[in-house]
């Protein structure tokens, strides 16, 4: 079993709250987006992690909102933090 | 049906993209409704205020053919154009652009309005307002949060 | 609230009423709806058919006038702008254009729908249609007439 | 009592019918677009005459769809006759 590096993007209030609009993440195969949220609330500051753990942010996965937090990530996957979004 | 979608920084001519779709069209349609929105000035009478659009590229734009795609299933279409900027905008700056082509008047006006709705409400643009040193994220209304909910797929919310 | 309603022979220009409706409203409208209506290509495949379009110079204009004085009654409107051809038209040609500028997009395109669903419909205009060597005056057709029947006073049946 | 001159006009299927767009017709001082209808029903041809007396077509005047067929009419008037608008 190795790891996965996926690449994590944060979108409007979030980008400004992590201080960072990407970063890549190594993690184990077999990692779900809950692992995914557990590994960045230590590596992300306060009010990073407070931010990406608000009820109302949803993920998506290669552009796709997910179903499930138990969705297991592949190598190469775009894990993407939204706020609501607010239209044009 | 030709679907031409862009989200960009650059400001748009409704002159040049009505010409094109006139080009594409030719004698074929009969109807063409537009719509055009810009941002307005600040009625509070503040400082003038700026607008700093963002979006998810290639997310944004695929959802935005999701719901063309949507749309040409409820009503006969012929060319959809959908133009969108992002960045910074001030008063008086064209935001959005809707161009659709049909063979019937009342298709072209609901579809138009039908995807000017979603672009004003659903679609993944996040907006932040400054008036003077103040700026901040703005949160979607109440009205926006029901239209919404539609939107994200059932059992996502937990995510 | 700027109207401009002209009825003319010769083509109009989008473009050209586009950037004069934006001068006008400046930065205060934030949201423009327009519709153009073409004359479409003959779906029954047969010789190429001309339209010859006829009003009542004067009565045509106020009547339209009387519309758009409702419209404002409905909604709150910045600019409208109506251009509608008479004489003989071709498929492809414009026929009619609608430009209507509010503050809310709700307005703007309810306005716009519902002037030209009076001018393709109600508005004092008769048409002829020429198909080969044949040409006829068009009926309305019985909705057109139940709509057009709140269009004449009461008392006005007998004249 | 003297003579009002009034101008007519026919619009379209009726202009055609009339062979004329528009005609100035002397009438008796008190006339009524009724007095009128009947004049002109004497002086059209058969063609136009029947066109005018079909229950569908409508009279302004000066530009007003009129209330009553016993509306009087003044030196000047214009009155119009008018078939069933198509719309643009």
């Amino acid at each position: 079993m190795g790891a996965v590096t996926v690449r994590v993007l944060f979108f409007a209030s979030l980008r400004e709250a992590v201080h960072e609009d990407a970063l890549d993440l190594s993690l184990p195969s077999g990692a779900t987006v809950a692992d995914l949220r557990a590994v960045l609330g230590e590596r992300l500051s306060g009010e990073g992690a407070r931010a990406i753990a608000d009820g109302d942010v949803r993920v998506a996965v290669n552009q796709r909102l997910l179903h499930s937090a138990q969705t297991r990530l592949a190598a190469g996957d775009e894990v993407a933090f939204l706020p609501p979004v607010t239209g044009g | 049906m030709t679907v031409s979608i862009r989200v960009q920084r650059e400001d748009f001519s409704l002159a040049d993209e009505w010409t094109a779709l006139r080009a594409r069209t030719g004698t074929g349609s009969g109807a063409i409704a537009a719509f055009a929105g810009l941002v307005r000035e600040d009625a509070r009478g503040g400082p003038t205020e700026t607008l700093f659009l963002e979006h998810y590229p290639g997310m944004t734009e695929s959802s935005i053919a999701d719901i063309v795609r949507e749309a040409e299933e409820r009503w006969p279409l012929d060319d959809v154009v959908i133009v969108h900027r992002v960045g910074e905008l001030k008063p008086g700056d064209q935001i959005v652009l809707v161009l659709v082509a049909s063979g019937h008047r009342a298709a072209a006006f609901a579809a138009c309005e039908f995807l000017m709705d979603y672009l004003k409400t659903r679609a993944v643009f996040w907006k932040k307002e400054t008036r003077g040193a103040a700026s901040e994220w703005i949160r979607s209304t109440e009205d926006d949060f029901e239209r919404a909910a539609s939107w994200s797929e059932p059992g996502a919310a937990g995510d």
